[in-house]
């Protein structure tokens, strides 16, 4: 039975930073800050009250928006987004928090070695920091192709001005790189969306739900030039090699608690629309490019972990790691197997919990280092700051996947899926792994080890930091010790995207019989 | 001599079905002579209040004719009033009525005087008017005529202006050669149909005339060259940014907008409907035509310090979008264009207010320069501006957004997917030069790369004075900020303008 | 309380005690998280001894019991529950951990005072031990794996504990990347049997493995080499055993703890665990032989000639536990577990004493600067004799009755595995050499300053620097203490090593052939089902090779006292005669730096490559570069035609209309 | 007599005019081309109107005159307005308004 729950999650941050637009800011931000644990608690409640083994949406919404366009109001959770969804909610509070506390009134808590540092227009911020979480919480709950892709495109816009407007460095030529960058791809998934909907239509109403775009079938040549437009939409987003030109330019401008959102959440959104949108609708095309993706996967494991090796500043050695670890979920998603997927989905939600609190660390090593950015000046922080440090020791080890870390799951069933019939993508991705120990590794030993660097002041981080940092790391902890919490919400839901999928790369091609349908494009 | 005249009887007039376009010719007339009348309450206040009545009244009376379906052509099948001309009758006045607000305090009508300007301005539209009812050649001339006439003079409204005169001059002889290649068209086509009635053309395709007919195919192409010149399609684009640039900023925004829609009207009336048997004959081309359009006109608005000619530029892209939904020649496409064109009304009114309220207090004139930093100055400017931008640029929540969604599935139902393909391509050039005016507005403290080559200045527009704000000309930020809420209203809730949209759809009988 | 109840107590305890001074560190007052961290090791030792009880009173086949707390992953057939398997195999071995780690916590206690990272220190110690003892109790792969990986990053912890000494975390890192290539293979191996069997936990893969696997069959033999990899990462065995001496940079405790006893035998539980498989898959065995005796003699060949103390102690390891890979491999799981008891004890032993040396010394480990500290320190003197002849295998002592046991077991077996007992011989031999070696140069010879200085009864204090390199050092937090601890002054450290040394000596009458065989008969249960039960050379051939061990251990000691006490000149002169070995001696073989060349190099080369070439040619250059490229002349050429002159206009509007003409004439015909 | 010869010349003359338009540079000479290709437009009405014998190209024809007509004054207009404010009375010298 349809509910109004979901729409006052998406819209609740909205709302609350346009109310806040027309009151003071020092009021305005805590409100918006509010919010956004209130979309965490709805978030927690949905866990809690979504019995495992369930399939089948929940709290759908179901309203006509656009019936001229057969575009309709459709939102649901399911394993595949519940998650996903929860991550989202949970990494909006830290990063708001950090960004209001950033616009001035923790005046205590800001002296020149302190990552918080106050920027102005805090009004504006928290309002883009509102839309924002609307836009990437509408995605992950659209149910309806149409809707998904205007979220998808909406989440550009607050990041956009986010990055445009409180960045350092070359910040424009950066954020407008990015936007290009990912707009290019998701204008092309717009025309394919669009011409999924109509093509798959035939003589029937024109549909975008994806429940009935599975039920729809269509010609193999036309899903394969669909999928190759939505291929790019996501690949961008995620980013894959070789379509990751954005990154670095944009990692390095963004300023923190904008970024933590960028690399844990906006890049989840592009390999979710994998699992949620062409998979189960393009399952032919799926099973066609099956090889391509993964050797594109396993191109940007090693890609990006060697990159990573190589990088002298922590922010570019997370952001090529990103690509390392988004190359993870993709080689997952396309072993097109359950256990795979199962794996890809885990590694989502992970790989957001660690990037987090690792951007946060770095932050404030970083400014710690008289806010040079670069390893060399850093260095011997662990020094009178066993705190930091032992929480940058777990978010390390939990990043690199060693076993005990809730990435270590994902991982492991990353590669099982890989190793079942694609075994040498397999073990090129296990290779991954064993590089990704390096670098991480490397990092945390230029910076918190050795001789104290030149101009670093190494210090214990402070309360608000901690308010930031800590949460998020207990959580990844928590879930190292009971994985399952979240393997058995997601089963059912990850089984049934791939399974279509999965029989034709199999064998028989579903939409063969239906080749004299074809509408060409 | 009785029995003379008892021969002749007057074809019987449909009064109500004419009123609109009385009440604008008639204001037309009012508000010249009351410019007779010096006295600044006269000529500042009176005169405008006249115009924007008139307009009014005829919004009133159009929105009194209003009735879906296929209607009978008044005066003995002159003139349509179905809902077509009806609907983009409503975009004119609308726009008049921006016009008429944006051109208050502007210089250009205390030069001109401001009766003959709001004269101008109602034949104009008048004209428009006619053209998009137009049911045969003869009234689609009259009309083309009479909305082109009073826009060659207003151009070069800045008399005292080099280029507003240069503009004028250009669109003048530009324009005529346009209008002569359509007459020999409209001749073409009255040869080989043998009738100049719109309805009977349609009839005669297919049955008395051959599509494949050399003498029909010629005068297509003529009359579709003349059409695609007032709409600024490409290659017949090549005064569009200069004439904008050099006319007076209120009367770009007029042209950038009325204009277009005028010419689109006219464009689906005789493609959709005359020539709508033909479709097979004249929709590649016309599909051509509109490739060659998305990609010159976002080619040529990157790098544009002058935002005037950059609008200018992105409206000749916008055309070519529009295009896309006339080639399909089906019902949707009709819908799909004609919503567009009443979201490019809102997204570019909204620019070009803010171009006018920064033109005149900025020394750089209409140059990107003068909306540097504009978010910390006056947000209520940068916001209109930053929306329309959005819109333009086809990011949700916009009108925009819909308005090319609706387009591309058209064309992707009427089997013409790779021209959405070329639509978003379109759409991402277009993103270089739309976001990098937000950039200059919000993220302000760096320098815009401004074109290569060739190096022009930006002269500052006529009378501007520093001392001078933004909050000084209230209605033309409250212009903007209408417009730019419309522009996101019709983006997030749709449904009002498809239900009018729907309407116009079912106007032209022919089509599926 | 049930086997699987004392179980769950044996990991419990050092996790609290773990988390107890990890979170409390501020607030525990002077050594108290010293005596916390021992105390929770000394719990999970009496736990273990609980478990013994319950164990042995329980009838012989049914003594393998399986605890299980949750599910920890199950989905997509996947299942791994977090479970632990109390058997006589994990029963002893934690019984060997938990009372080594315990005795080594007391060590500690004094060792570390000084530190300014004494809580820090424990709390790793203590985390250590919990995961090598869930490693030891993993009745899974996948929780095997959190063990094993855990078990690596506490020793990362451990060898850079002074975490500002470059050298330390250079060292950790080392440690630990070859431990995560560990870790993937045993992912690997763990998938090929999960991909045959479709479980992860030993008995069913036990059970289901004879049934899926026809003997050698190549996905067995495949898991098991990837096993293998595991296993040798963790024993440090031939070409995974480069981190070993470098992980002498910890604190001498931890070398002595994890580099020595427990951490480096993980290898040979693993193999032994895995019997079944091995017992499938002989060429996977050996494999495992072959590398196993080729690092004991390689390392043993090293020792006789590395200077630093400690590393000629952790190349003894690497040796030792060579034969220990060598008796698992070829069925001899008894003595192959045996020699990995007494090894333990010993060879903690000899750490617990070259460390007061090493203290004595002012952190000096060179043996060129050691000598005659037999007057000074008595009581180190006698402990680590004690050591150095257990390891020579000196009659009657405990290495002497295991490591000959496993020799006597290859031969047994015969054929090449005969080979590789004789070579077991000759490495025996050297180790009888170099143990004698370090006695010799450390407590007798000239006695060096530092030697009388503690005979007068006060320690010298070296300068702070990093005796590897030079560099200066603090005392702060980060760097070893100001002041050093020898076992002759502090008490905690005699009862340390008292009661090592006692094993050191005794140890072996679990294991008299004939007599006393306690420890094989506990272990059957779990090894009854081997192929190999009934081979048992018969305690006249096991005397016969005992007795030629004891022989080998005289003669190497002896030499050793010739060479070292008689004429000190000759080791010059043999020194310049051997130029050539002796080089490729002391630059361990070369393995460093073919490793540098093969491997490191090569990924920071192709890192370099990959950001100017790929990055800024491909990505930025020919994707983004072209893309803007192709804009840009689009844009040149749409506004070069836009000249401004209105005839031009005019004529692309004519001409524009003439193609249009020319087309729909085209069409028309 | 034949109609296709008045097209034909019509046709011409409409090309004349054309021609007129892109070489000739004084604005004065342009819009009497201009004349010359709506007259052709006209003449073409007026062959088909006879043609086709119904009378509704003689009128369109009629109509044409006048717009012609209305169209010459405006561009004299500007061409005077030009010659005041001493502007090149040249239409290749208007190219300030470009790119």
């Amino acid at each position: 039975m349809p509910t109004v729950h979901l729409s006052i999650v998406v819209f609740l941050p909205l709302a609350a930073a346009v109310l806040a637009a027309f009151l003071p800011a020092r009021v305005g931000r805590w409100l918006v800050v509010a919010a956004t644990v209130g979309v965490l608690g709805y978030a927690v409640a949905m866990i809690a009250d979504y019995e495992p083994g369930t399939t089948g949406l929940k709290y759908v919404t179901d309203d006509n928006w656009i019936s001229e366009l057969g575009v309709r109001y459709q939102l649901g959770v399911d394993g595949l987004n519940l998650f996903l969804i929860a991550l989202t909610a949970l990494l909006w509070v830290p990063s708001t928090i950090w960004g209001a506390l950033r616009s001035g009134s923790g005046a205590r808590a800001i002296d020149d070695r302190a990552a918080l540092l106050p920027p102005e227009r805090p009004r504006l911020f928290m309002f883009h920091m509102a839309l924002a979480e609307t836009a990437v919480l509408g995605a992950f709950c659209a149910q309806d192709l149409a809707l998904f892709v205007v979220f998808f495109d909406l989440m550009l816009v607050p990041f956009y001005f986010l990055i445009g407007g409180w960045g350092e460095g070359d910040r424009v030529r950066a954020t407008t790189a990015f936007v290009i960058y990912t707009l290019v791809g998701s204008l092309l998934m717009l025309a394919g969306a669009i011409a999924l909907g109509v093509l798959s239509a035939g003589d029937a109403e024109v549909s975008f739900s994806f429940a009935v775009l599975e039920q729809r079938t269509l010609g193999e040549g036309t899903q394969q030039w669909i999928f190759c437009l939505f291929a790019a939409a996501f690949l961008v987003k995620a980013p894959l090699f070789p379509l990751h030109g954005w990154v670095v330019d944009t990692y390095r401008a963004t300023p923190v608690a904008v970024l933590v959102l960028l690399s844990a959440v906006l890049s989840k959104v592009g390999v979710y629309g994998f699992l949620r949108i062409v998979l189960p609708i393009l399952p032919d095309a799926s099973a066609y490019f099956q090889d391509l993706m993964l050797v594109l996967a396993v191109v940007s494991i090693l890609y990006g972990s060697v990159l990573a090796f190589s990088q002298s500043e922590p922010r570019l050695v997370v952001a090529y790691s990103s690509i390392a670890q988004l190359g993870f979920v993709v080689l997952g998603i396309f072993s097109l197997t359950d256990i795979g997927a199962q794996g890809a989905l885990m590694q989502m939600v992970n790989h957001g919990l660690v990037v987090g609190p690792l951007f946060f660390i770095i932050a404030v090593l970083t400014a710690r280092a008289g806010g040079s950015p670069t390893l060399e000046q850093m260095g011997g922080m662990a020094l009178r700051a066993p705190v930091l440090a032992a929480l940058f020791l777990v978010i390390t080890l939990a990043t690199l996947a060693m076993p005990g870390s809730p990435n270590f799951v994902g991982e492991i069933l990353i590669l099982f899926g890989a190793f079942e019939d694609k075994f040498v993508f397999g073990v090129i991705g296990a290779v991954g792994v064993a590089l990704a120990a390096v670098y991480m590794i490397r990092v945390f030993q230029l910076s918190m080890h050795n001789r104290v660097g030149p101009g670093a002041e190494p210090g214990e981080a402070r309360v608000l930091e901690l308010v930031a940092i800590a949460p998020v790391t207990l959580v990844v902890v928590a879930l190292g010790v009971y994985p399952q919490l979240v393997l058995d919400r997601t089963e059912g839901a990850t089984a049934a995207k791939v399974q279509p999928a999965a029989t034709v790369a199999g064998g028989q091609p579903t939409g063969a019989q239906d080749e004299a349908a074809e509408v060409a494009p | 001599m009785s029995a003379l005249l008892a021969q002749v009887q007057a074809p019987e007039i449909d009064y109500q079905g004419l009123a609109p376009l009385f009440s604008t010719i008639g204001g037309a007339l009012v508000a010249l002579m009351a410019g007779l009348f010096s006295g600044r309450f006269v000529q500042r206040a009176l005169v405008p209040a006249i115009a924007a009545s008139a307009l009014l009244i005829a919004m009133g009376m159009a929105i009194a004719n209003w009735e879906p379906g296929d209607s009978q052509p008044i005066i003995e099948g002159a003139l349509a009033i179905d809902t077509l001309a009806l609907f983009m009758s409503m975009l004119f006045y609308v726009t008049g009525l921006a016009t008429v607000v944006l051109s208050l305090r502007s210089d250009v009508q205390r030069e001109v005087g401001s009766g003959e300007y709001m004269a101008l301005l109602l034949g104009s539209i008048s004209g428009m008017v006619v053209l998009a009812g137009a049911e045969n050649m003869v009234t689609l001339f009259i009309g083309f005529e009479l909305l082109s006439i009073p826009l060659y003079v207003l151009s070069a409204g800045h008399v005292r202006r080099g280029r507003s005169l240069e503009a004028g001059l250009k669109y003048l002889v530009v324009g005529s050669v346009g209008s002569a290649t359509l007459l020999y068209g409209l001749a073409l086509l009255y040869g080989a149909t043998g009738s100049t009635d719109f309805g009977a053309m349609a009839t005669a395709i297919g049955d008395t005339v051959a599509v494949t007919d050399p003498l029909l195919l010629t005068g297509v192409a003529l009359v579709a060259t003349g059409l695609a010149f007032k709409a600024s399609v490409a290659p017949f684009h090549q005064w569009t940014p200069d004439v904008y640039e050099g006319a007076p900023t209120p009367i770009t925004s007029f042209m950038a907008v009325a204009t277009k829609v005028a010419a689109f009207a006219v464009i689906l009336r005789i493609f959709d409907y005359a020539l709508a048997d033909a479709q097979v004959q004249w929709g590649p081309a016309l599909a051509v035509l509109a490739t060659v359009t998305i990609v010159i006109g976002n080619a040529g608005a990157i790098a544009q310090s002058s935002l005037k000619r950059m609008l200018a530029w992105s409206g000749v892209a916008q055309a070519g979008y529009l295009l896309a939904g006339v080639v399909v020649g089906t019902q949707l496409g009709l819908q799909a264009t004609a919503f567009y064109l009443a979201a490019y009304l809102f997204m570019n009114v909204a620019a070009f207010a803010v171009v006018i309220a920064r033109e005149r207090v900025s020394e750089h004139g209409d140059g990107i320069e003068s909306l540097r930093d504009l978010g910390r100055a006056s947000p209520w400017l940068a916001w209109p501006m930053t929306i329309a931008m959005l819109s333009l640029a086809g990011f949700p929540a916009t009108a925009g957004f819909i308005g090319k969604f609706y387009l591309i599935e058209a064309v992707v139902a009427g089997d013409y997917a790779w021209l959405g393909i070329v639509i978003v391509v379109g759409s991402m050039i277009s993103l270089v030069y739309y976001l990098r005016v937000t950039a200059v507005m919000w993220m302000g403290r760096f320098e815009v790369e401004l074109p290569t080559f060739p190096r022009r200045t930006v002269r500052p527009a006529a009378g501007w004075s520093p001392e001078a704000d933004a909050g000084a000309q209230p209605e033309v930020v409250f212009v903007a900020i209408l417009a730019a809420a419309a522009t996101i209203f019709f983006g997030i809730v749709p449904s009002p303008l498809f239900d009018l949209v729907r309407d116009v759809g079912t106007s032209l009988s022919s089509l599926v | 309380m049930n086997a699987t109840g004392y179980g769950w107590l044996v990991l419990g305890a050092p996790l609290v005690g773990m988390l107890i001074i990890a979170l409390g560190w501020r607030v525990l007052p002077g050594r108290s998280a010293g005596w916390l961290g021992s105390a929770s090791i000394g719990i999970s030792f009496l736990a273990s001894v609980g478990m013994l009880i319950e164990l042995v009173d329980r009838p012989e086949e049914s003594r393998a019991l399986v605890g299980t707390a949750y599910t920890y992953v199950e989905t997509a057939g996947f299942r791994a529950d977090l479970s632990i398997l109390v058997d006589p195999l994990s029963v002893f071995m934690c019984l060997v951990v938990s009372g080594v780690s315990f005795l080594i916590h007391l060590y500690s206690i004094s060792y570390m005072t000084s530190d300014q990272g004494f809580a820090r220190f424990f709390a790793y110690l203590n985390f250590f031990v919990f995961s090598m003892l869930l490693l030891i109790l993993a009745a899974n792969f996948v929780l095997l794996l959190v063990g094993w990986a855990f078990v690596g990053a506490a020793s990362y912890l451990l060898i850079s504990f002074w975490y500002r000494r470059g050298t330390a975390t250079a060292a950790g890192i080392k440690a630990f990347v070859i431990n995560v290539i560990g870790d993937v293979g045993l992912v690997i191996g763990a998938f090929l049997l999960f991909d045959a069997t479709g479980a992860l936990d030993y008995a069913s893969i036990f059970a289901a493995a004879p049934e899926v696997f026809a003997r050698n069959d190549a996905q067995l033999v495949g898991a098991c080499l990837m096993i293998l990899v595991g296993a040798f990462a963790k024993s440090a065995q031939l070409p995974l055993h480069t981190w070993l001496p470098d992980a002498m940079e910890g604190p001498t405790p931890v070398s002595a703890l994890i580099h020595a006893a427990t951490m480096v035998t993980a290898g040979v539980y693993l193999i032994a665990r895995c019997h079944p498989l091995f017992e499938l898959a002989p060429i996977a065995a050996d494999v495992s032989a072959i590398l196993g005796t080729a690092t004991l003699i390689f390392a043993a060949s090293v020792a006789m000639t590395a200077t630093d103390l400690k590393r000629v102690i952790a190349y003894s390891t690497m040796s030792q536990i060579g034969y220990m890979i060598l008796g698992v491999s070829v069925a001899a799981y008894g003595a192959g577990l045996f020699h990995l008891m007494t090894h333990a004890f010993f060879k903690a032993l000899l750490f617990m004493g070259a460390g007061s040396v090493i203290a004595a010394m002012g952190g000096i480990q060179s043996l060129d600067r050691m000598g005659g500290f037999r007057k000074a320190m008595p009581f180190t003197f006698v402990t680590f004799t004690i050591g150095a002849l257990a390891l020579a295998g000196f009659p009657l002592f405990a290495g002497f009755f295991s490591k000959d046991e496993i020799l006597a077991y290859a031969l047994e077996r015969g054929g090449g595995y005969a080979v590789l007992g004789i070579v077991g011989y000759i490495a025996a031999l050297l180790t009888a050499f170099y143990a004698g070696r370090m006695v010799f140069r450390v407590f007798f010879g000239l006695s060096v300053p530092e030697a009388d200085e503690l005979a007068k009864g006060h320690l010298a204090h070296g300068s702070h620097a990093n005796p590897a390199t030079g560099e200066e050092e603090d005392t702060d937090v980060g760097f070893p203490g100001s002041e050093h601890h020898v076992a002759e002054r502090e008490w905690p450290m005699k009862l340390a090593m008292a009661p090592l040394a006692l094993l050191a000596v005794v140890a072996g009458v679990l294991g008299i052939p004939g007599v006393t065989e306690t420890l094989e008969h506990f272990l059957e249960p779990t090894f009854e089902d081997s192929r190999f039960a009934e081979v048992h050379p018969t305690a006249a051939a096991e005397w016969v090779g005992l007795a030629a061990g004891g022989l080998v251990a005289i003669i190497g000691l002896g030499a050793a006292f010739l060479y070292f006490m008689r004429d000190p000149g000759r080791r010059v002169a043999t020194r310049e005669r051997f130029a050539g070995v002796h080089r490729v001696l002391i630059n361990k073989w070369y393995f460093d730096e073919i490793f540098d060349h093969a491997i490191v190099r090569p990924v920071a080369a192709s890192g370099r490559f990959g950001r100017s070439v790929v990055e800024s040619a491909f990505v930025q250059g020919v994707l983004v570069g072209g893309t803007v490229g192709v804009v840009r002349a689009g844009t040149s050429l749409a506004r070069s035609i836009q000249t401004g002159e209105l005839r031009s206009y005019a004529a692309l509007l004519l001409v524009g209309v003439s193609a249009l003409i020319l087309y729909f004439l085209i069409v028309s015909s | 007599m034949n109609t296709s010869w008045f097209v034909v010349l019509s046709a011409f003359i409409f090309c004349v005019g054309a021609t007129g338009v892109m070489s000739r540079r004084s604005p004065l000479v342009v819009l009497l081309c201009l004349e010359l290709m709506l007259n052709a437009g006209n003449l073409a009405l007026v062959a088909f109107a006879r043609m086709l014998g119904n009378e509704e190209g003689q009128i369109f024809a009629l109509i044409v005159v006048v717009v012609a007509a209305c169209e010459v004054v405006i561009g004299l207009g500007i061409i005077v307005g030009m010659f005041r404010r001493r502007l090149p009375i040249d239409v290749d010298q208007m190219t300030e308004l470009r790119g």
